[in-house]
């Protein structure tokens, strides 16, 4: 298990550089923040393709850039791959020539990726001996995601991978990437705007903000804060809550996943019984219910207690549930005063089946 | 339809040429790249020399490495007594000329083409762990090709042209130095010489020419590879 | 082939190099196919002007006979001893000319300065302090070598002085780099008049000769010929052969003169 | 109002292009697909920087191309505003001269489009005087946005305009977008990956699909067709419904919005009485209940009838309801059968307030 | 410190090169534009026209000039008779030697710069508005002013050490067109001209070094603007 520590402080004009957090190997770490923040900074400077002015970056035991020891590891040295935010292919050479430029590489650790298998999850079977210029945007993006898995790094760095494509392709791609943190253990450093992705892929979330890291944490920690409301869409955040399979109800195509709060039923997750599974469930999905329901077409009813109401942000009040894990609803002033919810209280949290998304984790 | 002479004339001019040229790019392209790529005190003088050439009248430099690389000069000695090679008066010494002339030519095309290279794909390159010397050869020269021919041409058309250093420095003797240019002169002081002078011109011409279109050639091919339409 | 290989630096062991003054190229390359035809020697001639052939041989070309067109350039390489003095000779003369181009006739029809008039049925006339040069240009220019380093140039130059014309011209002088560019632009007509060697007159047929300069009007034009240092035997013998009969006839053709004092003897230069 | 008809056709190495449609001034026409359909190709037909082989384009009656009539009118004559999917500012221009490039055009529509109004709009005010090298990738996509604006078109192009932005941004812009086209009237055709920007901006929807149009449409048409799927991330889709507002309930920070099948509460917008809102409703945010709950936290129950059931895809099917308007809900088939819902059947639909997006419409 | 005379051929170095570079340069870009844009039949052709000059010696070149500009050639009679000017033995007649000399050093580096350009840039332009004159003006020529500057130092580097063609075409007249390079060459060829010769050949390498640091200049400034640090 590597681990990627990072200290950098650097000055572009007027934007200062002041960041400091770590990613753990096999773990997905989100750099999250505004346009301008300063991520694409801090990326290139693990990368050593920007200078710092001060500060330090080591992967595992080797240090990659020490401003006071005098380390600056040449890009080629830190065993990284890169997915710029602009594609960047060699206009030259073909999309084949492209996707295996880095596979020449020297590395420690032997070669993981397979590249008919990346071919087929890209799908760029039939344009690799065309050449960048006759890309659309998307095939661009896909071939320069390729060419950074291919180059078998020590740690992948994403940046926007995959803005030009449709969301199922993005959807494959993730759990991919997903896959691959844990097949390789290496730090996966991955910039989004999307708190979809946020919430799909990170293990943890850094938020920046203005050259600063402005929170880090478990994405649950961070996306909930509501001192971070002004960078996440009111009720996109949600939680996250680790299960194991506990058993597969074929004829309903549903599996049933168990967690310390009881049960989920969620669209069936193709996986054997005590796979890890990780779910992920917005908080505006999630409805509450001082009695239990009868009729109704909501599967998943969890007794919960509620743990903390927030004051209200417009219309809406976020309420903390605790289910032996924590939970979180959106739900209108209205209703929380309407059902007299109150701390202490023990009510049902009512999820639709088809608003948890799963995904296996190790 | 050539006469020996032309004939002869053609060959030491292709001769002279091709090595100028051959021998000059390695140290174009990296005086290029050091002048297109970075600022360092005394830029402007590295650069003041490389085009020196241009300014100075020719035979002026043939003078100038007459004495420098005549036997009793500075190099020249130095030449002659450690590796017993003479320069002056050879086809060698006409290439040396005809290299210093041309330089300036196919420094500045190089140049272009490194200013105008987009240093982000060679960082794509050292990310995907390609030293400096790999990323130069498979990225950074492969991009600036397109200028390294034109600057080629420009070079050995200037060299397949040059007149006043060769005579200078090298004399005019067939079959050692009497290139097109040195034929050229020396038939067009004979009675009724312009209709030879017309043919070696012609020569000349054509001579360029077939570089041009072979660069062309060259150049639109690797172009059309990376180029949409 | 390994000729010169071996040869760096072309002492052309066997061969005889002969460096001569570009105008002499008619008559020598002549010369010296006979030469080596009789001998069964490969003689190498290069041309080029004095005065680079001169320096050349200074910074040790392999040069082994030296002709010069004047006598200034020999004199600097006798000063520096890289000839014999012994082998110094006279190989030819020459005289200055006065040309115009072959159809002025049908240009000058344009112009008022007709200098047709000053030259009745084609008379040879000779250049004297009457000689209304300034009329016969009209708005052009006299081409003449450049009298600061063209042989041909300074004779004219000490010519047009001594007889009192030099006055009248000197702002109207086109100086042209050698005497082929002289004849270039007396052909073209962009010169209306011009001043060559006779030899070097007689290689155009675009122009024709209106005038002499008498050799009294400045320093004798003399090409002389010498052996270089280091020469082989044979140097002697070409040199020899130069001044014998048939080939001055040949240089005669040519349009050189020949000289008077035709024997080996050594010249008192600096006449 | 000035429509644009296209009929385009071409080949592009083994790419073949054939695709037939109109957009109304006016409008939002979404281009969709997935990468590599062709959507940049048509959009750079439509501006006159991709020659056709064959077909008509026309602006109002105004012909741009007409490979019969031989007409094929100069990009600068065709009064288009093209937001490319690479950012496309002019390098040795700084922020503000790349703004104003496209003013000097004469129009023959007033200006509309206020400079001080867009800077705010893209938050870019501060950068006005920096070159493009110098800013970050969805600083210069705000550039290229404000660019298009300012040129006052007769028709706007916009390739992925929002992809490098985070959420909240891209939310502003959306709406200014949406304002955008009631005031000119110009149509704006639309290329985005996103669902949540399909059902948030457009009034058509054009499905575009290896060079053909697959598939045109109002958003509910096309997004709900069950042949698209591929297309569209299960539940995604949705539903819009034109509302107008009934009234405002201050004190919980909502509004009462009223549509042919009832009402709807949905948080605050800021609009009078009157006021055409029309709203998006996720299919799987609707949940269905065949008696009415008590004590729960949805606030939109509305009494509806199924006028189909889908067969199920894995564990779900979906359920068309008509609520006067289409509906559309998509539950587990567990629920579809532990609920006996049949066709025909009157349910009562439960949508969360906080589910619902709203948006101004005129 | 200057000679009137030095100083004379300096001033004339300058005015000559300055009007050669100054009129061939709308030229050199129109045919850099083509050539580097279009392809079309005979293309190859008219790349070798424009390069001719560089294989063919100065000293022929001179002679051909003199054959179509002097008074009976074809252009020095419409010249003459129509605007009664003629070229040989002036100043205007050593610029037009020099630029033609120079234009394919001209031609060929903005020609680069032009195969560079990101036509992408230019059709964005032309969405928003702007006509191909005002695409051209506000768009590619910023765009290819580092290799126009590039060029046009080349060339006015080449113009002020040109020699052969001007001697020959224009001759070699004190105040006209004696430049520093006929100049020198005079001096050279004067017995003990070496220190003359010297000073000439330094004045001409300052001139070249100005150009040169001026050219280096502008295109550091408008390269710093646009490319990031
Ligand atoms: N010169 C060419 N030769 C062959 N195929 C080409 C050429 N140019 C474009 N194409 C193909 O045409 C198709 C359409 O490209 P286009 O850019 O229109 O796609 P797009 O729908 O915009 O995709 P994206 O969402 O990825 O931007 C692509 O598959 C592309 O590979
Ligand atoms: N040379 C420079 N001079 C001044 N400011 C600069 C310079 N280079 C970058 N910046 C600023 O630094 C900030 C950080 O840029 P960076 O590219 O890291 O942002 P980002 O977080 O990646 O944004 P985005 O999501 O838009 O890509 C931006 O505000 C940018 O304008
Ligand atoms: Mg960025
Ligand atoms: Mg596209």
């Amino acid at each position: 298990m590597i681990n990627l520590e990072v200290e950098a402080r650097t000055r572009l004009g007027s934007f200062n550089l002041d960041a400091e957090f770590h990613a753990l190997g096999g773990e997905v770490t989100i750099l999250f923040g505004r346009s301008g923040a300063g991520k694409t900074t801090v990326m290139e400077s693990i990368a050593g393709l920007r200078n710092l002015s001060d500060g330090k970056i080591s992967l595992g035991d080797r240090v990659l850039f020490d401003s006071c020891a005098g380390v600056n590891l040449k890009p080629e040295r830190r065993g990284i791959g890169y997915v710029f935010q602009d594609a960047r292919l060699f206009p030259h050479l073909t999309v084949r020539e492209n996707l295996l430029y880095g596979r020449r590489r020297l590395t420690l650790q032997p070669y993981k990726g397979d590249f008919n298998k990346i071919i087929d999850l890209l799908d760029i079977a039939s344009i690799l001996s065309r050449f960048p210029s006759t890309l659309s945007g998307g095939e661009m993006q896909r071939v320069a995601i390729g060419r950074a898995f291919l180059s078998n790094p020590d740690v992948l760095l994403m940046d926007e991978p995959l803005v030009s494509l449709d969301d199922l392709r993005k959807d494959e791609i993730l759990k991919y990437i997903s896959q691959l943190k844990d097949i390789v253990s290496i730090p996966i450093i991955y910039v989004t705007h999307s708190v979809d992705e946020v919430l799909k892929l990170a293990d943890k979330v850094i938020l920046m903000s203005d050259g600063n890291v402005q929170a880090s944490g478990t994405p649950n920690q961070v996306m909930g804060r509501p001192d971070l409301e002004p960078f996440v869409i009111d009720g996109a955040g949600g939680t996250v809550v680790d299960t194991v399979v506990d058993f597969q109800d074929k004829s309903h195509s549903l599996t049933n996943l168990a967690f310390p709060g009881g049960n989920l039923l969620v669209p069936r997750i193709d996986a054997s019984r005590g796979t890890h599974i990780r779910v992920r469930i917005r908080s505006r999905d999630v409805a509450l219910a001082t009695v239990r329901p009868e009729s109704i077409s909501v599967l998943n009813m969890l007794g919960v207690k509620i743990v903390s109401i927030s004051p209200p942000r417009g219309a809406v009040v976020d309420v903390v549930l605790d289910a032996k894990v924590p939970l979180r609803a959106q739900i209108t002033q209205k209703s929380a005063l309407e059902l007299n919810l109150n701390e202490g209280m023990e009510v049902f949290a009512l999820i639709k089946t088809v608003a948890v998304e799963g995904q296996e984790h190790v | 339809m050539l006469t020996a002479l032309e004939w002869e004339a053609i060959q030491l001019s292709l001769r002279i040429s091709f090595w100028a040229v051959f021998i000059s790019l390695p140290f174009g392209v990296g005086i290029a790249w050091v002048l297109g790529r970075y600022n360092f005190p005394g830029k402007s003088f590295l650069d003041a020399f490389v085009n020196a050439p241009l300014v100075i009248p020719p035979v002026a430099l043939g003078y100038i490495l007459l004495v420098l690389f005549g036997r009793t000069g500075l190099f020249g000695r130095v030449l002659e007594d450690w590796l017993g090679v003479s320069l002056v008066f050879t086809w060698e010494g006409a290439s040396l000329a005809s290299a210093i002339v041309s330089f300036p030519l196919l420094v500045r095309s190089i140049r272009i083409s490194v200013e105008n290279l987009d240093q982000g794909l060679e960082k794509a390159a050292r990310t995907l762990g390609a030293n400096p010397i790999r990323t130069f050869f498979t990225i950074s020269l492969p991009l600036i090709w397109p200028g390294m021919l034109a600057g080629i041409t420009l070079a050995f058309a200037r060299c397949v042209g040059e007149f006043g250093a060769t005579i200078t420095f090298a004399s005019n003797i067939p079959g050692e130095t009497r290139t097109l240019p040195l034929a050229l002169y020396t038939v067009i002081e004979m009675p009724g010489g312009e209709s030879a002078a017309l043919r070696l011109m012609i020569f000349s011409v054509v001579l360029a020419f077939i570089a041009l279109f072979l660069s062309e050639f060259l150049a639109r091919r690797s172009r059309k590879k990376f180029r949409s339409n | 082939d390994n000729l010169h290989a071996e040869n760096k630096g072309h002492e052309n062991k066997g061969n005889l190099v002969v460096f001569a003054a570009i105008s002499m190229i008619n008559a020598l390359e002549n010369l010296a196919e006979q030469f080596s035809r009789s001998e069964g020697i490969k003689v190498v001639t290069v041309f080029a002007s004095s005065s680079r052939l001169a320096k050349q041989i200074q910074f040790g070309a392999p040069a082994h006979v030296f002709i010069s067109a004047n006598v200034k350039w020999m004199d600097s390489l006798l000063d520096k001893g890289l000839i014999e003095k012994n082998s110094l000779v006279k190989v030819v003369s020459n005289k200055l000319v006065l040309i115009k181009p072959f159809h002025e006739l049908d240009y000058a029809e344009n112009h008022e300065n007709n200098i047709i008039e000053f030259l009745p049925d084609k008379k040879i006339i000779y250049l004297d302090s009457e000689t209304n040069i300034f009329e016969m240009l009209g708005e052009k220019r006299l081409a003449i070598g450049n009298p600061d380093y063209v042989p041909a140039g300074m004779y004219a130059l000490e010519a047009l002085k001594k007889l009192g014309l030099w006055h009248e011209v000197a702002n109207k002088i086109a100086p042209m780099p050698n005497v082929r560019s002289v004849l270039s632009v007396v052909e073209r007509g962009e010169a209306p008049i011009g001043i060559v060697y006779n030899s070097d007159a007689k290689t155009s047929n675009k122009i024709k000769v209106i005038g002499e300069i008498s050799h009294n009007d400045h320093q004798n034009i003399i090409y002389p010929g010498a052996v270089t240092s280091d020469a082989p035997p044979i140097a002697h013998k070409f040199l020899k052969y130069l001044l014998g009969y048939e080939s001055q006839a040949i240089f005669s053709k040519n349009g050189f003169i020949i000289c008077s004092n035709n024997s080996s003897e050594v010249l008192e230069l600096k006449c």
